[in-house]
């Protein structure tokens, strides 16, 4: 059994966008997805400091602090970008103008629940940033995390133990062993990772999930 | 005005003060280390994320000028508390953490005189708790009040003599709706240019909100 | 007596605009006020269909359709106005950025009330218009009207019997007889054309009418 | 698109549209003839105004294809009622008249995904009766409803392949909030213009917000 590479999950993510979207990136893993949008599709990536049309990374000559998207990340503009203020950005997204975020979690919910803005620390400040606004906002919430925590509890579940970021939302989620599909009837598997059985699968998984039947090979190229 | 120390002089304590920026783009440097030397004390202020250790926004809070800080973030980057959550611990700067794009909203309706609204964000979770939560069209939203300010502070990039602010890139973030929402806006730029010089179809924030601009001609 | 012109109504009400004033002119009588700004002030015209600085009248070759005023008037702009949306033009007046607007009335009461959008016409369509948002918005609401209706109706009253545009919010009215103050304790005449006794005055207003012990001549120069 | 009949063609019967315009500038006159053509009817329209006598919008109500009509004004110029006003007297047609700043802010709202919000506009008038009035810091407040629209009409001067549209002077009026009020929004524009000749901070509506521009070179 090979698990996907942090960046093979965002490349594999990254292939069901579909041409002609408008997609907000979260900070941590989603924002990597950027980097394998396929050529041949205009995808538009828009960021909720102002940005309508974020280009490729700056290079070091041209990182302007002054360009930055919502991670800090110094970014370039692709040909007919906008930049707008704060209010009108998050209008976007909270007006459903926003086809696809993919955004990171600590857990998601069979029923769609998912939480990803409150760690529960002991002591950190709370920090909520976009995440809620673009949970309720965007048209199709997809999460990108692993599958289980680095102690091998699951990540998948019945029911959120962590602060929701918004209830009943996420419709797919992208992990190193499988692609998942939140349904009416809860997990249903569409592709896993070669090696990895329906059983060792549910082992990893803390809430039932169905394996479809035309389920499919879970792969991406050497990254 | 001469300095960015004029500029704030009449900022009295107990002020509700916004401050734009995001990520350090358009965050008033100036303006804010003028403030931490100005001393006024009991600030509410209204600012998307606490500041980084080091900065402007950071000195203002950790030198204990803020009785409460309005944010969508108030999270240190390092492996011990900073000064600001040791103050939040201690019970003495009060947070209301708020959802960034209900942030903006909330500033922007205070601007345009507006009460309050309802929003769909935050529906179901623990930042709608004790809100007013109403079904429209069978859909749930929450009432979100107004923000406005004593006193705005903002930087851009450049403004003539009526006060028309232009920004570089992503500078704008919070500055226009902030300009709207404050009683008394102040701004830094890096130069003022000729009247005339915008585009009319172009001026990201009208003269009518501005009210001081301090030219420091090193920010650019 | 001499009662005031309509254009001298305009120009006195013009003298009263303040240096560095935001100033939105209703429709009809208030935008002829533009024509009598003093030149050495600075007072910046704000149009709610989205200017911020509107310049002298179009000349016949300078008019452009897509430059209008309010009114539907083609205008020019001055140097440095801005070109907004409507919802961020009224976003200036209901958040409290204009200094001053100056509107047509049928009525205003000694309570500050006044109406001016509802004439109570038999057929006609209903027009509001942008009339409750500066009446409700602006800092200071003047209003500019003939004393009394052609009829010899007063038009300055202890109720309004039209329906009302916004409640208590006229703080200054100007006549073709008189400048009349709106104050807790009802109408002040702060300047009455000369030959106009304090009892015709009282005659031709429907409410109590204080003249005031420094009460000036209202007069306007040839126009 | 190639012509402004392809462009409706999918608008249905019971259809809200909003169509944008104000004193005859921005009106999307190309747009509004085909579907005077096109003939779809019960229809609700946003718009700020009744068209004047032998205007392409005043042929749409006219010829009976509106059923409701939400404006800050319906009245005719002329000494004899209008269409529309024999209409609404005869109860064929109904009239929501709404305060234009308010008419603007629903519209903005709509667009920004929120479903109602507090403004003092109308407060002690007959326009705010039936409507719930609530006090905030002690200033009362009437609630009004967002407004949304199945299709957006709109004119603009020149728009990028993109959707990116430009305005000439106040062209803009309601363009930009219908524009993201629309579920589906459709521009009339004289020009195409290449991708990148909008500079990017002065992007009026950006194209997120446009599904469809036909091309009307005879506009400019």
């Amino acid at each position: 059994m090979q698990p996907l590479s942090r960046t093979q999950i965002t490349w594999r993510a990254a292939q069901d966008i579909a041409d002609g979207s408008y997609v907000n990136l979260g900070i941590g893993l989603p924002v990597l997805v950027a980097n394998h949008l396929p050529a041949d599709r205009e995808i538009i990536l828009h960021s909720e400091n102002g940005i309508v049309g974020i280009g490729p990374a700056a290079s070091d000559d041209q990182a302007d602090p002054d360009l930055v998207d919502a991670g800090g990340q110094r970014v370039t503009l692709r040909p007919g970008a906008a930049l707008v203020d704060s209010a009108a950005a998050f209008g976007m997204i909270v007006g459903g103008n926003i086809d696809i975020t993919l955004l990171g979690a600590f857990q998601v919910a069979s029923n769609g629940d998912f939480a990803n803005w409150d760690s529960m620390h002991p002591w950190k400040g709370p920090l909520v940033g976009g995440a809620m606004d673009l949970a309720a906002g965007a048209r199709e919430v997809r999460v990108i995390m692993q599958h289980t925590t680095k102690e091998g509890e699951p990540r998948l579940v019945t029911q959120c133990s962590y602060p929701l970021t918004a209830p009943g939302v996420v419709k797919r989620i992208y992990t190193d062993l499988a692609i998942v599909d939140v349904t009416a009837e809860g997990f249903i598997a569409r592709e896993i990772v070669a090696g990895l059985t329906p059983e060792a699968l549910s082992e990893k998984t803390g809430a039932p999930i169905v394996v479809a039947s035309n389920c499919a090979t879970l792969s991406a190229p050497d990254l | 005005m001469k300095s960015a120390a004029d500029a704030i002089a009449d900022i009295p304590d107990g002020a509700t003060i916004m401050v734009s920026g995001f990520q350090g783009s358009g965050m008033p440097n100036a303006l804010l280390r003028a403030l931490v030397d100005h001393g006024a004390k009991d600030l509410t202020l209204i600012c998307n994320g606490a500041g980084p250790h080091g900065t402007q926004q950071a000195r203002l809070t950790d030198a204990g000028q803020v009785r409460k800080l309005i944010c969508s973030s108030a999270r240190g980057r390092s492996d011990e508390p900073t000064p600001l959550e040791r103050l939040w611990r201690a019970g003495e700067i009060a947070l209301e953490l708020v959802p960034q794009g209900t942030f903006a909203e909330r500033i922007r309706a205070g601007g345009a005189g507006l009460a309050a609204f309802y929003t769909p964000v935050s529906v179901g979770t623990d930042l709608a708790k004790g809100k007013e939560a109403r079904d429209f069209d069978g859909r749930t939203y929450v009432l979100e009040t107004a923000l406005k300010a004593d006193f705005t502070l903002l930087r851009a990039d450049r403004a003539d003599r009526l006060g028309n602010l232009g920004y570089r890139g992503t500078q704008i973030n919070f500055g226009p709706a902030m300009a709207a929402a404050g009683a008394t806006t102040i701004a830094e730029v890096g130069e003022i240019v000729e009247v005339g010089s915008f585009a009319p179809e172009c001026v990201q924030t009208p003269g009518i909100f501005v009210d001081r601009v301090v030219v420091l001609p090193d920010l650019r």
